[in-house]
C-alpha cells in the first residue's frame, strides 16, 4: 500500500502515485451515531472521498483495546491518511504511527508526542479552540436571555467539555455582566431522557437558555426545549443541528471537523502533508456560529458578534479556555 | 431550595420512573414464576427501537406502542422457548436477549434511516391533562404534564399486584415460583404457566423500553436505555419481589435521580460526580441500614422437568 | 378390630389396573413389567425395600411420573394419566412420601391450587374464593375428624398437620382412589393412629386406598389386600382376613412371609440391650435457647442409648441444633466428654467425637447437585480427610464405597448425582457417614424415617454396635416401637423440656405417650436419675 | 441462593471430554450458520465474512497473538463469575470490580516510587485487593444480613464508575495534565513486560493462565473449594458439617472481587500502561456468559473466552468486508444464545444413549454406573 512504499520526510514519501486514494477513519469506542466528532470525522472523510477521489472507509471501533488493530488494519489497507477521532486514540496513534513513520495520520482532539514530549512528524494533531466558538455563542446567548439565567448541559466533564462551558461562560460576561450561567452534567453521553430531565430542571429554575454538549444526550435537550414552546433557547454544539428544534434554536458554538480533515486530507493529496500540531480556531475559521439562524437575531448583537470574531482573531481578546483563566478574564470591550 | 423541591421536580421524577416501573413488573412476573429475568434491559431496547420504526412507517404513535408490546411478547417467547422449553441456563439466555436487543436495533437503524445511531423524530405519545384533576389548585399542572404511558405504568402496576395476588392465575404462578413440583402435583401447568409469565414480563418490558423512546423524547437513540434493565431488576429484589414496595424503590430511585439533577444546577459545591451517584449510594445505604433479609420466590432459576 | 367390607356385587371390574408397568431411569430399571390390581372399596398394602419402587409406580398412577411402557386401566376403563389433573379426573388423588406443599402460601392457598376453577375469567380476573374454599376445607376437615386451622401458613406447621393437609388435598375432588406413600413415616404414634382410622374412615365411605408403608403392624391392622415389590417386580401378593390381624401364630407366619417377600431375608432381630453405662460422654447443663427449649438437663453416657421421645415440634429439632452447635447457646453449657464445647462451632464439636444424623434430610444433611461421593464426604473434608491444600479425590471414593458397601445403598454409581438415590437409600448414605465417623457421642435424629423393615434393622443394630463399642448414643425418635426396641434409657420432652426419664425396661407405650400428649403429669422421680448422674458426673 | 442448572450439565460433561469439546464447537457452528442471513442482509457473503473472521483472529501470528489479547480479560473474569456461583452468589458486579482494580493498580503505578522488582507485584496485588475491596461490602451484607448481592453488586457498579470518572475528570486524583480522562503514564517498574517485540501479548496472559490453574485447583482440589461447593449447593447442610457458612461466602465473593480487580489490573499494567477511564467495554458483563457458557469449569470458560477473543480480534477484519460493529454484537449475541441451549442438545444425547444402553443390557440395574457417571460431580 501507498503507505509503506515512501522513504521521504515527514511521512511524504507515502506517494500517492499507488493507485486512487483511501481515506480511512477510525472512530473511537462510542462509533458513529455519537452525534459528535466521530459522526463529523466521517463526513470529512466522505467529502475527501468525492472533492478529492478515492474512496472512504470507516471502521468502528468496540473497545479501547481494538483501537491498535484498527488502525494497523487501515494502514495496512494502504489508505492514504488515517484519520482518528477523539483524545482517546492518542496513545494508539502514537504506537502506530511510530511503527509506521512513512503512513500519514490526522489526529483530532489530540496531538501525538513521542517520549521526549515531541511531536511525531507523520501526525497531524487537531486541536480545536472550541471555547472561541462557544465565547460568540456566549455573546448572543448572553444579549438574547430574559431571565439572565443560563444552563449548561454537559455529558462528561472533558477538557474539551469545559472549554466549550469556559468560552461560553466568558461571552456572556462579555455580552452580559448579570447574567449567570449555571451547570450541570448528565455522566455520559447517551442518555437522552436524562438530558431531557436536566434541561426541564434548568427552565424550571429560571434559565430561558441551555447550552449543550452532551453529544446524544443532547437530543433531550432540545426535546425538553420544544416542549417548553417559544421563549426558550437550546445553544448546540459542532454543527447546526436546527432540524431538531427549529422554533428554540438560538445558535452553535460549531467545529468544523469535517474541513479540518479535508484540508489535511487535500494538504497529503497534494504531497503537502506536515505532521506537528495544528491549532484551529476563529481565525482559521475553523471553528464559529451557526449563522444560519442568524435572521432572527437584532443587529446589533449580530455586529457584536462580528467585532468579537475580529478581536478574537485578531488576538485582541484571548478566550479563557479554563475555569481559573476565566476567573481571570475581564470583559473588554471590542 | 423551592426551586429544587416542587412539582417540576415530582414531574420529571415520574417520567423518569415510568420506564423503570414498567420493566420492574415484567421482571417480577417473570422471576415470580420461577424464572430468573436479566434479560429485561435488551428487551426495553427491542421495544424502544419497534415503537419508533413503526411509529415512523404509521405515523400512529399508538400502533407504535401496540408493535413495541408485540415485539417484546416475541422476545418473551424466544426466552422461553429457551428456558422453559430446552431449560437452557437462565442467565446466559437472557445474555443473548441483551446482547442481540442492543445489537440488532442499533444495527438496523443505519440500515432503516440511512443515519447512525439516532433516528428521525416520529410522532409521540403526548401529554395529556386530565380534565378534573389538571385544574386543582397546587397539584393542578402535575396532570397536564404527563403521558398516558405515566398513568398507565400504576394502573399496569395495579393489574400486576391484582394478577399475581388476588387471581387463581396469580396464585398457580407464584407456586410454580415456590416449588414447581409441588405445583404440579397440584395439577399446575407448571411450563405453560411459566410460558405465559415470559410473554407477559416481554410485552412490559418492552413497553417500558416504547415509553422511553416513544412518550419521553420521541424518537430512538441506540442503546438509550442505558441500564435501566438492570436497575429494575435492582428495585425488584430491593422491593422483595413484592409489586407495592418494588414500586416505591423505582419512584424513590427516580426522585432522587431528579433531585440529583436539579441540585447539581443550585449546588456547584459538590462534585458533581458524587450527585451522580447519589441515588446508588442511597440505595446501599437503605440495603446496609433497614432492608432485610430478601425472601427470593425458592424455586427461581430452577427448570423443572417431570421425569 | 375391623371387618372387611364385602365388595358390592357386580362390580367385578377392579378400581385400579395397572398393566406391566416398566420404568427405566437412566439405565436403571425401577419398575419392571408391574402388573397391580386393586379391588374397589378396599384398602391395598404396597411394600416393598427402599428402592423396590414402590413411589415410581405410585407416581406413575398419579400421572407425575410418565411410563415407559404399559396400561393403566381405572373402573375397567382404560386411561392415559399425562399429568396429576388427568389422574384426577380419573378420581385419583395421592399423598406423596416428600410433601408437596408451598410453605410461603396459607392452607386455603394450598387447598385453592387444587381447586380450580372452570371458567378462565373465574381463573384469571376473578378473586379466588378463599371464603368459599375455606368453608369447603372445614367441611371436609371435619368429615375426617381433623383439626386445621386453615389460616396457618403450610411452613409454620407440624409434620402431622401438614400431612392432613396433604390428605384434604388429595380428597379435595371427591377421589375414589387414595394413593398414601408412607404416610405414617414422620408421625408421632397418636397421629399415626388418628391416621389409620381415617383410612377406615375412607373405605366405610367407599373409597380405595393404596398405602405404602415399611411398618408391618399397621399394614397389618388395616389392609385388606398386599403387593409386595422387589427390585421393580411383583415379588408377592395376598389378601389378609379378619383372622390374621389378630395377634396369634397365623399373623407372624403372615408377617415373616411378608418380610421374606420384602428384603429377602428374615427380620433382623432387635439389638440387645446394654449393659451397666460408663463414664458421661454427652452432658448438658440447663442448656437453651432462650426460646423454643430449655432448660434441658440431660447426660449421655458411654455404652448407653438415650432416646427422646416426644411429639414432633416440643423442640426436639432445636435441642438437636443446639448440641450440633448451629443454634446459638443462650443458657447452659454443653460438654462432649470432659470438654466444654459451650463456645465452639460444629467444626470443633465434630473435631470432639460429635456425629448427627440429621432429622431432616434435605435441609441439613446432604447437598443434592452433588456426587454420592462428594455427600459421603461432609464433614470429613478440610478435617481428617486430606490437607490443607489437597483433596483427596481417590480416598473420598474409597470412603463413599465402603459405605455403600456396608450399609448396602442401591445406588446408580457413586459419581451419581444424590437426588437419583430413593428417600430410604439417601438416608441409608447418611446414617452409614455418620457412623464412619465412629463417634463417641452420636445424635440420631429419627434414623430410620422412610426405611424398610431390613435396613431400619440393620440401623438398629449398628446403633447398638456403637454403643457396645463405647459411645454414647441419643436417639431422637416419635416412634415408640423403635424407642422400646432399641433404647436403654428413655426421656420425653414437651414444649421445649424434659417431663419424663425413665430406664427403657421399665417404660411402656401408655405411660411416654401419656407424657408426650401432655395426659398423664409429668412424673417429678422420673427426672430424678438424670440429675443423680449428674451428680455421680 | 441462586440455582444453577448449569453446574448440573457441568456434571454431565467433566467425564467426556471430546463430547464436550465436539458439542462446543458444533454449536459455534450452528450459531455461525444462524447469522448467515444477517450477513447477507449486511450486503456480503457468509464466505467472505467467515473468511475475513478467521483471517482476523487466527489467520496468522499477529492475528492470534490479538486474540489472546482480546480473550485475557474475558478469561479472568469470566473465572471470577464462575468462582463466585460455585458458592451460590450472582456475582453482577465483576464490572464495577475491574474498573477498581484498574484504578488502583494505576494509583500504585503512577504514584509509587519503587524497585521495579516490587513495583510490578505490588501494583498487581494493589490491584486484585482494591477489587476483592470492592466486593467486601456486598459479601459482609449478603452474608450477615441477607441482603441479595444482585441488588449491592450492581449499585457498587455504579458507584465504581462514578469513582472513575472523577479520579480522571479535570482535577482529579489520577488525572493526567497531557491526556483526557487518564492518568499519567505508570512507571516502567510497574508495567506487565511485553512477551514479544512485534504483538501486544503481554505477561498478564501468563497471569490469567496461572489463574485459570489455581481457580481449577482451588475448587477442585483444595478443601476450602469443595467446602465452597458445599455451600453453593446447601448452605444449611454445610453449616451442619463445620463450614463457616458466612466466612466462605464472604470469601468466595471477596476471591471473585480479586479476580476481576487482577483482570483490571492487567489490562491497565500490561495494554495501556495507564488508567483509561473507559478501558473496560463492559468485560464484567460479557464475563457472566463466558462463565456459564464454560459450565463454570475453569477450562470451560478458557474455551468461551477464547472464542470472544476472536470475535473481537476479527471484528476488524468483518467490519472491511462491511459487517457493522453492531452486527457483530448481534452475532456473538446468537452464539450465546445457542451455547445456552447446547445443554439441551447434550443431555438428549446422553438420555438417548442411556435409553439404548437401558434397553441393550437392560435386566440389571448395575449396568448403569460407568453411563450415569456422566452426570458425577467432580470431588
Ligand atoms: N429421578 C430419578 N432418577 C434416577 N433414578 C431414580 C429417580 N427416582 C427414582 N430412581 C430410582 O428408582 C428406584 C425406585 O425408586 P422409588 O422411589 O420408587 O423407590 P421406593 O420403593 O419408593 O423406595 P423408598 O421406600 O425408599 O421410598 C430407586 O432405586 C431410585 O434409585
Ligand atoms: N471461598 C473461600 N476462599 C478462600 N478460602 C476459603 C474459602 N472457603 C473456605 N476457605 C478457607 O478454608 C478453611 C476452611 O474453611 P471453613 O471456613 O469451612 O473452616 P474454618 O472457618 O477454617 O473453621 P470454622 O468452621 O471453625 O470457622 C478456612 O481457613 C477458610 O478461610
Ligand atoms: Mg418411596
Ligand atoms: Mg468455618
Amino acid at each position: 500500500g501507498g503507505g509503506e512504499s515512501g522513504n521521504g520526510t515527514a511521512g511524504n514519501g507515502g506517494s500517492t502515485a499507488g493507485g486512487p486514494h483511501l481515506w480511512s477513519l477510525v472512530t473511537d469506542a462510542n462509533g458513529l451515531g455519537d452525534q459528535g466528532f466521530n459522526d463529523l470525522g466521517k463526513q470529512g472523510v466522505e467529502e475527501s472521498a468525492e472533492s478529492l477521489g478515492g474512496k472512504a472507509s470507516v471502521i468502528q471501533s468496540g473497545s479501547q483495546s481494538q483501537f491498535v488493530p484498527n488502525l494497523q488494519q487501515a494502514v495496512a489497507s494502504g489508505s492514504t491518511t488515517v484519520t482518528a477521532v477523539g483524545f482517546a486514540l492518542a496513545d494508539a496513534v502514537t504506537q502506530v504511527a511510530k511503527a509506521h513513520p512513512n503512513s500519514r495520520f490526522i489526529l483530532v482532539d489530540a496531538v501525538a508526542v513521542d517520549a521526549a514530549g515531541k511531536s511525531l512528524p507523520n501526525v497531524a494533531g487537531i486541536r480545536f479552540r472550541e471555547h472561541e466558538a462557544a465565547f460568540l455563542a456566549g455573546i448572543i446567548a448572553g444579549k438574547t436571555t430574559k431571565t439572565n439565567k443560563l444552563g449548561f448541559v454537559g455529558g462528561v466533564e472533558l477538557p474539551s467539555v469545559v472549554r466549550f462551558l469556559t468560552g461560553f461562560q466568558a461571552g456572556v460576561k462579555q455580552a452580559n455582566p448579570s447574567a449567570s450561567v449555571r451547570t450541570a452534567y448528565l455522566g455520559n453521553f447517551n442518555d437522552s431522557a436524562k438530558g431531557k430531565g436536566l434541561a426541564t430542571a434548568h427552565f424550571d429554575a429560571g434559565a430561558d437558555i441551555v447550552f449543550e454538549v452532551a453529544g446524544g444526550g443532547g437530543l433531550g435537550v432540545y426535546d425538553a426545549a420544544k416542549t417548553r414552546g417559544p421563549g426558550v433557547w437550546v445553544v448546540g454544539t459542532d454543527t447546526c443541528k436546527q432540524r431538531l428544534a427549529p422554533d428554540n434554536y438560538l445558535t452553535a458554538a460549531t467545529k468544523d471537523v469535517p474541513g479540518a480533515v479535508l484540508r489535511q486530507n487535500q494538504a497529503a493529496a497534494d504531497g503537502k502533508f506536515t505532521g506537528g500540531e495544528i491549532s484551529l480556531g476563529l481565525a482559521e475559521k475553523a471553528v464559529g456560529v451557526c449563522e444560519e439562524t442568524f435572521a432572527g437575531l437584532p443587529a446589533e448583537v449580530k455586529d457584536l458578534v462580528e467585532k468579537a470574531k475580529e478581536a478574537v482573531g485578531s488576538g485582541k481578546i484571548t478566550v479563557p479556555s479554563t475555569p481559573d483563566e476565566l476567573s481571570r478574564f475581564t470583559p473588554t470591550a471590542p | 431550595m423551592s426551586d429544587v423541591l416542587n412539582l417540576a421536580w415530582v414531574v420529571s421524577a415520574i417520567t423518569l420512573a415510568t420506564p423503570l416501573i414498567l420493566a420492574m413488573l415484567g421482571g417480577l412476573i417473570s422471576e415470580r414464576s420461577g424464572v430468573i429475568n436479566i434479560g429485561l434491559e435488551g428487551q426495553m431496547l427491542v421495544g424502544a427501537f419497534t415503537g419508533v420504526l413503526v411509529s415512523y412507517l404509521t405515523g400512529s404513535a399508538v400502533l407504535g406502542l401496540a408493535a413495541a408490546v408485540g415485539a417484546g411478547v416475541l422476545c418473551g417467547l424466544v426466552f422461553a422457548a429457551l428456558t422453559i422449553g430446552i431449560h437452557a441456563d437462565q442467565i446466559v439466555a437472557a445474555t443473548a436477549v441483551n446482547l442481540v436487543g442492543a445489537g440488532l436495533t442499533a444495527a438496523l437503524v443505519p440500515i432503516v434511516w440511512g443515519v447512525d445511531g439516532i433516528s428521525p423524530e416520529v410522532a409521540r405519545i403526548p401529554a395529556v391533562s386530565v380534565p378534573g384533576l389538571s385544574s386543582l389548585p397546587i397539584l393542578g399542572d402535575v396532570f397536564t404534564k404527563l403521558t398516558v404511558l405515566d398513568y398507565a405504568a400504576f394502573g399496569l402496576a395495579v393489574a400486576v399486584w391484582w394478577l399475581l395476588f388476588r387471581t387463581h392465575l396469580g396464585l398457580q404462578l407464584r407456586a410454580c415460583g415456590e416449588s414447581p413440583e409441588a405445583a404440579d402435583t397440584a395439577g399446575v401447568p407448571v411450563r405453560r404457566l411459566r410460558v405465559v409469565a415470559q410473554l407477559c414480563a416481554g410485552g412490559l418490558a418492552a413497553l417500558g423500553g416504547a415509553s422511553l423512546s416513544l412518550a419521553t423524547i420521541g424518537l430512538f437513540v441506540a442503546s438509550m436505555s442505558q441500564g435501566r434493565g438492570f436497575l429494575a431488576l435492582a428495585a425488584l429484589l430491593f422491593g422483595k419481589w413484592r409489586v407495592w414496595p418494588a414500586v416505591a424503590v423505582c419512584l424513590l430511585f427516580s426522585l432522587v435521580d431528579a433531585l440529583q439533577l436539579r441540585l447539581q444546577i443550585i449546588e456547584s459545591a459538590i462534585p458533581h460526580e458524587l450527585l451522580i451517584a447519589l441515588p446508588y449510594l442511597l440505595a446501599v445505604l437503605a440495603l446496609a441500614t433497614f432492608v432485610g433479609r430478601a425472601a427470593a420466590p425458592a424455586a427461581i432459576g430452577r427448570p423443572f422437568t417431570r421425569r | 378390630m375391623t371387618t372387611r367390607r364385602p365388595v358390592p356385587a357386580g362390580e367385578d371390574s377392579p378400581a385400579v389396573r395397572l398393566c406391566d408397568i416398566t420404568k427405566t431411569y437412566d439405565a436403571f430399571r425401577a419398575n419392571d413389567h408391574v402388573t397391580l390390581d386393586v379391588a374397589r372399596g378396599t384398602i391395598h398394602g404396597l411394600l416393598g425395600e427402599n428402592g423396590a419402587g414402590k413411589s415410581t409406580l405410585m407416581n406413575i398412577l398419579n400421572g407425575s411420573v410418565r411410563p415407559d411402557g404399559g396400561r393403566i386401566e381405572v373402573d375397567g376403563r382404560p386411561v392415559r394419566l399425562r399429568t396429576t389433573s388427568d389422574a384426577r379426573a380419573a378420581g385419583i388423588g395421592m399423598v406423596h412420601q416428600h410433601f408437596s406443599l408451598i410453605d410461603r402460601l396459607t392452607v386455603v392457598e394450598n387447598l385453592a391450587l387444587v381447586a380450580r376453577p372452570s371458567s378462565w375469567p373465574r381463573r384469571c380476573v376473578m378473586p379466588v374464593d378463599l371464603v368459599g374454599i375455606e368453608e369447603r376445607a372445614r367441611l371436609l376437615a371435619d368429615r375426617l375428624r381433623f383439626a386445621v386451622d386453615p389460616r396457618a401458613r403450610c411452613g409454620s406447621l407440624g409434620v402431622g398437620a401438614r400431612q392432613r393437609v396433604e390428605i384434604m388435598k388429595a380428597l379435595w375432588h371427591h377421589a375414589q382412589v387414595v394413593i398414601m406413600d408412607e404416610p405414617t413415616a414422620s408421625l408421632s404414634p397418636v397421629e399415626a393412629q388418628e391416621l389409620l382410622s381415617t383410612l377406615l374412615t375412607l373405605r366405610e365411605q367407599g373409597a380405595t386406598v393404596i398405602l405404602i408403608s415399611h411398618k408391618m403392624p399397621e399394614i397389618l391392622a388395616v389392609c385388606d389386600e398386599v403387593t409386595v415389590l422387589r427390585d421393580g417386580r411383583v415379588s408377592r401378593r395376598l389378601s389378609i382376613g379378619a383372622d390374621d390381624r389378630d395377634p396369634g401364630p397365623r399373623r407372624d407366619r403372615l408377617e415373616a412371609d411378608l418380610v421374606q417377600a420384602m428384603i429377602g431375608r428374615p427380620r433382623p432381630d432387635p439389638p440387645a440391650r446394654a449393659a451397666a453405662p460408663g463414664s458421661p460422654r454427652l452432658v448438658l447443663h440447663g442448656v437453651g435457647d432462650g426460646a423454643r427449649v430449655g432448660p434441658v438437663d440431660l447426660s449421655v453416657h458411654a455404652g448407653e442409648i438415650v432416646a427422646v421421645a416426644g411429639v414432633e415440634g416440643n423442640g426436639q429439632a432445636e435441642l438437636i441444633e443446639l448440641i450440633v452447635g448451629v443454634r446459638r447457646l443462650r443458657t447452659g453449657r454443653v460438654l462432649l466428654g470432659s470438654r466444654d464445647v459451650s463456645s465452639d462451632g460444629p467444626r470443633t464439636r465434630l473435631a470432639c467425637g460429635l456425629g448427627h444424623i440429621a432429622e431432616d434430610r434435605h435441609a441439613a444433611a446432604i447437598a443434592t447437585r452433588m456426587s454420592v461421593t462428594a455427600n459421603a464426604a461432609f464433614g470429613f473434608v478440610g478435617a481428617r480427610m486430606g490437607r490443607r491444600w489437597w483433596l483427596p479425590a481417590r480416598t473420598m471414593r474409597a470412603h463413599a464405597g465402603s459405605i455403600v458397601d456396608r450399609m448396602s445403598v442401591r445406588l446408580p454409581g457413586l459419581g451419581a448425582n444424590i437426588e437419583g438415590l430413593s428417600g430410604g437409600n439417601q438416608q441409608k448414605l447418611v446414617v452409614g457417614r455418620e457412623l464412619a465417623r465412629d463417634p463417641s457421642v452420636l445424635i440420631a435424629g429419627q434414623p430410620t424415617r422412610g426405611l424398610d423393615i431390613g435396613a431400619a434393622g440393620d440401623v438398629h443394630r449398628e446403633l447398638a454396635a456403637l454403643r457396645d463399642g463405647g459411645a454414647g448414643v441419643l436417639l431422637v425418635s416419635m416412634d415408640l416401637t423403635e424407642v422400646l426396641a432399641v433404647a436403654d434409657r428413655i426421656v420425653v420432652m414437651r414444649s421445649g423440656r424434659i417431663v419424663g426419664d425413665v430406664p427403657a425396661a421399665d417404660a411402656d407405650v401408655d405411660t411416654l405417650g401419656g407424657w408426650m400428649t401432655g395426659a398423664q403429669p409429668s412424673e417429678q422421680k422420673g427426672v430424678q436419675p438424670s440429675e443423680q448422674k449428674l451428680v455421680g458426673a | 441462593m441462586i440455582r444453577l442448572p448449569a453446574i448440573k450439565i457441568q456434571q454431565g460433561l467433566s467425564s467426556r471430554p471430546f463430547l464436550s469439546a465436539g458439542s462446543f464447537l458444533g454449536t459455534l457452528a450452528l450459531a455461525l450458520a444462524a447469522a448467515v442471513p444477517l450477513i447477507y442482509l449486511a450486503g456480503t457473503d457468509p464466505v467472505t465474512a467467515y473468511g475475513a473472521l478467521l483471517r482476523g483472529s487466527v489467520g496468522d501470528q499477529y492475528a492470534l497473538s490479538e486474540t489472546v489479547v482480546q480473550a485475557t480479560p474475558l478469561l479472568v473474569g469470566g473465572l471470577a463469575v464462575a468462582l463466585a456461583f460455585h458458592a451460590g452468589l450472582f456475582n453482577i458486579g465483576v464490572e464495577g470490580q475491574l474498573v477498581v482494580g484498574g484504578l488502583a493498580a494505576a494509583a500504585v503505578g503512577v504514584n509509587l516510587d519503587l524497585p521495579a522488582a516490587v513495583h510490578l507485584p505490588v501494583a498487581v496485588l494493589t490491584g486484585a485487593a482494591a477489587g476483592a475491596a470492592w466486593a467486601a461490602i456486598p459479601a459482609v451484607l449478603k452474608a450477615w444480613r441477607g441482603v441479595h448481592e444482585v441488588v449491592t453488586t450492581i449499585m457498587f457498579n455504579y458507584l465504581a464508575f462514578g469513582l472513575s470518572r472523577h479520579l480522571v475528570a479535570p482535577g482529579g486524583g489520577l488525572a493526567s495534565a497531557t491526556q483526557p480522562s487518564a492518568s499519567d503514564p505508570v512507571a516502567d517498574g510497574a508495567r506487565l513486560p511485553a512477551l514479544t517485540e512485534t504483538t501486544r501479548i503481554h505477561s498478564g496472559v501468563l497471569l490469567a493462565v496461572a489463574a485459570v490453574i489455581a481457580v481449577g485447583w482451588f475448587l477442585y482440589r483444595t478443601p476450602a473449594g469443595f467446602k465452597l461447593r458445599m455451600v453453593g449447593a446447601n448452605p444449611t447442610t454445610a453449616s451442619f458439617h463445620g463450614v463457616g457458612v458466612r466466612r466462605v461466602q464472604i470469601g468466595a465473593l471477596m476471591g471473585s472481587g480479586a479476580l476481576a480487580g487482577l483482570a483490571g489490573a492487567s489490562e491497565i499494567l500490561g495494554l495501556y500502561g495507564r488508567y483509561l477511564d473507559s478501558f473496560s467495554p463492559g468485560y464484567g458483563f460479557q464475563a457472566i456468559a463466558i462463565a456459564l457458557m464454560g459450565m463454570l469449569t475453569p477450562l470451560g470458560v478458557l474455551a468461551a473466552a477464547a472464542f470472544f477473543g476472536m470475535l473481537a480480534a476479527g471484528s476488524v477484519g468483518l467490519q472491511s468486508v462491511g459487517i457493522s460493529r453492531e452486527l457483530i454484537n448481534v452475532v456473538s449475541g446468537l452464539v450465546v444464545g445457542f451455547v445456552a441451549a447446547q445443554p439441551a442438545l447434550i443431555g438428549a444425547y446422553l438420555r438417548r444413549r442411556r435409553k439404548r444402553q437401558a434397553s441393550g443390557q437392560g435386566e440389571d440395574a448395575s449396568a448403569a454406573p460407568a453411563d450415569v457417571d456422566a452426570r458425577s460431580a467432580h470431588v
